[in-house]
Order: C-alpha cells, then sequence, then structure tokens
C-alpha cells in the first residue's frame, strides 16, 4: 500500500494534486487536507513510516544512517502535527527516540568506555528487523488462499436427516413416583386438606371397564366379574363399579328384580332412553 | 475456454450455489463474468459430471429448479448419524401429569389442574396420547362431559409393569418448606398403610 | 465392508460433515453404527479421495481441524461472483498484528506495541477473537500478569493450513542488543514453558 506512493525521488511526495505530483510542500500552494491525511494515514504506524522513509532512499537498515532519517520523520511528523492527526502520540514517541539516538551519536565518548559502549541505534535497528519481518510475515499471510476470497468450503445435500430417528425421552419408574409426590406436595400447598390416595387395583379397573364399555356400549354385570382373577379380582371389579356409579360415570340398570344387571356410559344410557 | 477450465467452473458452481442451479442460470453466470458459454456447452458438461459422479458417494442430481450434489440415498441410513440427538427430558409439568393420571385414573383434565394448581397444557396431553402412554376412556356425565384419562397397556409394558398395582409407592416429597415437613410425613405413612392393604 | 462402498461412505461423509472432519471422528462415526475401520484404512481411503479430485473443480483438503472438500483457489474470482456482498478486507493493522501473533506465538499485547511503535486497538483484538482466529493461551508471570495470545485452528483452517510449519517463513526476530541479551533468552525459555502447558 504504501509502496504506491514510493517514487524514486530523494525528495518527499506528499501527494498528487490534479495529477500533478507534490514534492514539497509550497507555502502558496493549497493543498487539501484530505489528500495528506491519506498518505500519511497508510501508514500503519511509526515504525511502517521509518521503515518506508529508509526503503524509499535505499538506506541500510543495518547502518542506518539516523540523521537524515530523523529529518525526513520529523518533516513527517510535522505534517501530521498540522492536521492534528490522531496517529500523532504514537509518532512523537518515536520522534523523542530518534532524537535521543541522534544526541547520543553526537556526545563524545569517553575512551574508557569505548569497548563496552552499545551502539545507540542497536536496539532501533533490532526494532525495525523486527518490524521488517513481519511486515513480510503480513503479506504471505495475505497471499494465502483464503476462505470465502479464494476458495469455498463446498457440502452435498443430503436426504440422510430424514433417516434421523428423533428419539424419544426416558422415564425411570421411580421419576414417575417421584413427580406424583411432588404433585401432592403441591396440592396439599394449595388446598390445605387431605388429599386421599385410593387404592390403585380399584382406580385401574375403573379405567379398564370405561374403556371397555367405549367398545361395548352395554356389558352384562357378570361378565365384569371375571372369576379367573380370583377373590381378589372380583372384589376389585366389584369396587370398581360401585365406584364408577358414584361417581355418575356408568349407568347401572336392571329391568326388573333378579334380572341381569346391565353397565353402560351415561352418554349411552342417555342415547337409549331418549332414542 | 478450455473445455477442462469450463468443467471445473460449472462443478465448483453448482457445488457452491447454496441452490439448485438451472442451466439458464450458470449461462448467465459466465455472461456477468464476460465469458460466452451456450446452453449446450453447459448441458454438455453436466451430462459429463452426471456420469463422472455416477460411482461416487455424492451424485449431481437434477431436480425440479435445477441441478445439486446431493448423497447417495443408499448411504443415509448411516449418514444420519452425524445429527443423531441424545433424547431429550420431558417437563416436570408433563411428569407431574402422566404421575397423577397413572395413581389417580380415570381423571379429567380439571381434576389434574386441580391438584396441579396450574391449568394442563394441551401440548402435554397431545405428547402423551401420541407416545401411546394415556387414552381418553369415557366421559365424566358433568356439564361439558369432560374426558377421562387413563393409562394404557403401552404404558404399563414401557415401565415393565403387570398392573398399576406394581406402580411403586408414593417417595417422601422434597420438603419444599420446613412448616411442611410434618404434614408430608403425615401422608406419607398413611399411604404406606393403603399400599399394604391393597396388596391382594 | 466392501472397499468401494467405504470410500463412497467417507466421501459422502465428508461432504456432509458441517465442519471438517478428522480421521478419529470418521472412525468414531463407523464405530458408533457398529462397523469396525482402522484408522490406516482411513486415511488410505482418503488419500485415494484426494487423488481422485485432483484435477477436478473442488478439492478434497486437509487443514487443521481435519478433512473439507473446498474449490480450488484458482478458480476464486469467478466463483465469488455468486455472492453480492465482497470478501472482507483487512487492514494493515490488523495484518500485521495477526502475523505478529501467528509468527511469533504465544505473545503480548506489549510485546505486539513493542515490534508495532502503537498501541494495539482494542478493536482489533476483538475482531481477531471474533473471528475465532486468536485466543488467550495464558498469562505471562511477571508484574500485571499480562495475556498470552496464540492462534487457534480455526486461523488456520481459515488460511487453508494443516499447522503453524506451513506458515510461509520469515526471518528470525534478530537478538536483543547485548546488554539485554540474558534478559531476552530468559524470556524466551519462559515462554517456551508456558507454551508446553498451555498445550492441551
Amino acid at each position: 500500500m504504501t509502496e504506491q506512493v514510493a517514487p524514486q525521488q530523494q525528495s518527499l511526495p506528499l501527494g498528487f494534486v490534479r495529477g500533478e505530483p507534490v514534492i514539497e510542500k509550497p507555502e502558496d500552494l493549497y493543498i487539501p487536507p484530505d489528500a495528506l491525511e491519506l498518505i500519511l494515514e497508510s501508514f500503519s504506524g511509526p515504525m511502517d513510516l521509518l521503515l518506508y522513509l529508509i526503503r524509499r532512499d535505499k538506506l541500510d537498515i543495518v547502518d542506518l544512517p539516523i540523521l537524515p532519517v530523523t529529518k525526513q520523520y520529523m518533516t513527517y511528523v510535522e505534517m501530521m502535527k498540522e492536521l492534528k492527526l490522531e496517529l500523532a502520540a504514537d509518532y512523537l514517541v518515536m520522534a523523542a527516540m530518534l532524537a535521543e539516538i541522534k544526541s547520543r551519536l553526537l556526545l563524545p565518548r569517553p575512551p574508557a568506555d569505548e569497548e563496552d559502549e552499545i551502539d545507540p541505534r542497536a536496539e532501533l535497528v533490532r526494532r525495525l528487523q523486527e518490524y521488517e519481518a513481519i511486515r513480510q510475515g503480513a503479506g504471505h499471510l495475505d497471499e494465502l488462499p483464503q476462505e470465502g476470497r479464494d476458495l469455498f468450503v463446498v457440502h452435498a445435500e443430503t436426504d440422510a436427516k430424514a433417516h434421523v430417528e428423533q428419539p424419544l425421552p426416558d422415564v425411570a419408574l421411580a421419576d414417575l413416583a417421584v413427580a406424583f409426590a411432588q404433585a401432592m406436595a403441591q396440592a396439599q400447598l394449595l388446598n390445605h386438606h387431605q388429599v386421599q390416595r385410593e387404592k390403585l387395583s380399584t382406580r385401574e379397573r375403573m379405567s379398564r371397564i370405561l374403556d371397555f364399555l367405549q367398545q361395548q356400549p352395554r356389558v352384562r354385570f357378570a361378565d365384569l366379574l371375571v372369576t379367573s382373577e380370583g377373590k381378589a379380582g372380583v372384589v376389585v371389579s366389584f369396587l370398581a363399579i360401585l365406584e364408577l356409579a358414584k361417581e355418575a360415570l356408568i349407568e347401572v340398570v336392571q329391568v326388573e328384580a333378579f334380572s341381569e344387571i346391565h353397565l353402560s356410559t351415561r352418554g349411552e344410557a342417555y342415547a337409549t332412553t331418549t332414542a | 475456454m478450455q473445455q477442462q477450465q469450463l468443467k471445473q467452473l460449472i462443478e465448483a458452481l453448482v457445488f457452491v450455489a447454496e441452490a439448485p442451479m438451472n442451466v439458464q442460470q450458470i449461462v448467465d453466470h459466465f455472461l456477468a463474468h464476460g465469458r460466452d458459454v451456450s446452453r449446450q456447452q453447459v448441458r454438455n458438461v453436466l451430462a459429463e459430471l452426471q456420469s463422472d459422479y455416477q460411482e461416487r458417494g455424492i451424485q449431481l442430481q437434477q431436480v425440479a429448479s435445477g441441478y445439486r450434489f446431493q448423497t447417495r440415498a443408499e448411504l443415509g441410513g448411516i449418514i444420519a448419524g452425524l445429527w443423531q440427538e441424545k433424547p431429550p427430558r420431558y417437563s416436570q409439568a408433563l411428569m407431574e401429569t402422566l404421575a397423577l393420571i397413572a395413581y389417580r385414573q380415570p381423571i379429567t383434565r380439571g381434576d389434574i389442574e386441580e391438584v396441579r394448581g396450574v391449568s394442563v397444557s394441551s401440548q402435554i396431553m397431545k405428547t402423551l396420547q401420541e407416545r401411546g402412554w394415556v387414552k381418553v376412556v369415557g366421559h365424566r356425565e358433568v356439564p361439558g362431559r369432560p374426558q377421562l384419562y387413563a393409562t394404557t397397556s403401552t404404558f404399563l409394558d414401557y415401565f415393565n409393569l403387570t398392573d398399576l398395582s406394581e406402580l411403586p409407592a408414593i417417595p417422601e416429597p422434597p420438603a419444599k418448606a420446613s412448616n411442611t415437613g410434618p404434614v408430608a410425613q403425615e401422608k406419607t405413612a398413611e399411604t404406606a398403610t393403603e399400599e399394604s392393604e391393597s396388596a391382594p
């Protein structure tokens, strides 16, 4: 990106105004701030700017000529200041560093320190080298084939989802008992009265008899007392019938004394009488 | 354009497109990129691709709106495993409703609502009936003739029960607040007595 | 299972899976369906498939998280036209930050700022993490315990890489000036330990 604004002139290219390259900033010429901003903002930071200046002037990073680089760098920073670009703070830190290196290079060194003295440019040179390596890495990354830009992941349609069986939830018997207890506990809190628990076998027989009556509208009383279940079974059936009658769920009909007793659902009984 | 490149492009296009692509859409796409391709050329390439994929795990299929790649029908069963989910869990509301029907049958929706203190959603009743655990066994002859629900033999089979008397005794309900403790205990004791009475 | 059917199945599986599938996932999938297939068998089939698709418009590509089918990179331009939106372009600042994390991981924000000479914007770090390219893998045990960033397998997948060693080489980081040498070495050693610790 920055290479686009890097012609080989020694002078600073400030930009292009109406197709004409602007080499030096003439005092009398008005340069649209937008054009300058565009150039200055194309740098990703002070390191980018510094590297650009070095590369543009074909300078050697390792043997960094601090004086000209600092001068050029400061020219750019001055322009940024004038334009009040937000990045200026980071650029000023670099400016201060360049100024410090420059002053240390200019200071006469005591002969005793000569051997231990480290080149004040060393740290900056190291950072520039690392930054240049990373810029290269960023370029490599950009060139790699990228998903959604150069290549697209493809899928095939499938009818396989139709084969997926939605599993039904599993329920443990103990969970059912717990749920009942919870519901009843809730009922006690709600009603403040004892909820009686009735005999299960009777309730089940009630269900069975009702179910039976769904299929067969009229049933002989005797048919419901299945002797194969023994005495207990007969008792349960009898109790269930009494309970159903009490709850008015069934109609018990005896045409005359000692005649056959028939059971029917209440709805059925009504239907018969109205017919 | 070379035949080889055209084929690669059409193949990739059909794979990448979000919906099936027809011949005209493919021709239009090339046109939009300044490449002139005839319908006949596209049709030829598609026919070639169809034969290329004849024996593969996926195939180029022509459907109503165009061409798309899809897996061979025979492989569906084993591929389906990719989406197999863990069974979900039933809600507390459903469990309590089922429990009330099991322990208190035959029972109306109104009865369940009275105990639970909240209305029973139709979805719950539908789920229980679809599962084959619950069915309507009659009506209570009161105004509105509410349906009476009872458990089925499928229910007994699922829970491995011979009959309802094998339903477990009611455990002590988890104490919701300390002051309900004694009441709950009292009830459990009573329940246990009844249980032993009802045993044949 | 017949070789032909195994190949068709693996091909269809990779095509249908929503994310890249690795060898182990394929083996596990077959196992879940009661079919015993060895890792070597799967690897052989994948290699065969890769060669089958060599000259086609799509290819079987191995990336960090597994195998996937994707269009040939050379066809990118014309296929991209299928979508209205242009692929995102990332700023120089973001690409430099990403490159630093990729090439010099694990790395702190301070390290990144030192090399780039500017403070790292939170927006850039947010974007990189939202894309799933970068994550925090630990802390450097220095005052302030700064977070250490590293790239993810999503990053590798996106850039079509199997592992970091496939990144095009760049020069090694230059050694710090001699007086800072020992400090730099110490830091590197510590970083290496942290890296191995943070590996799962």
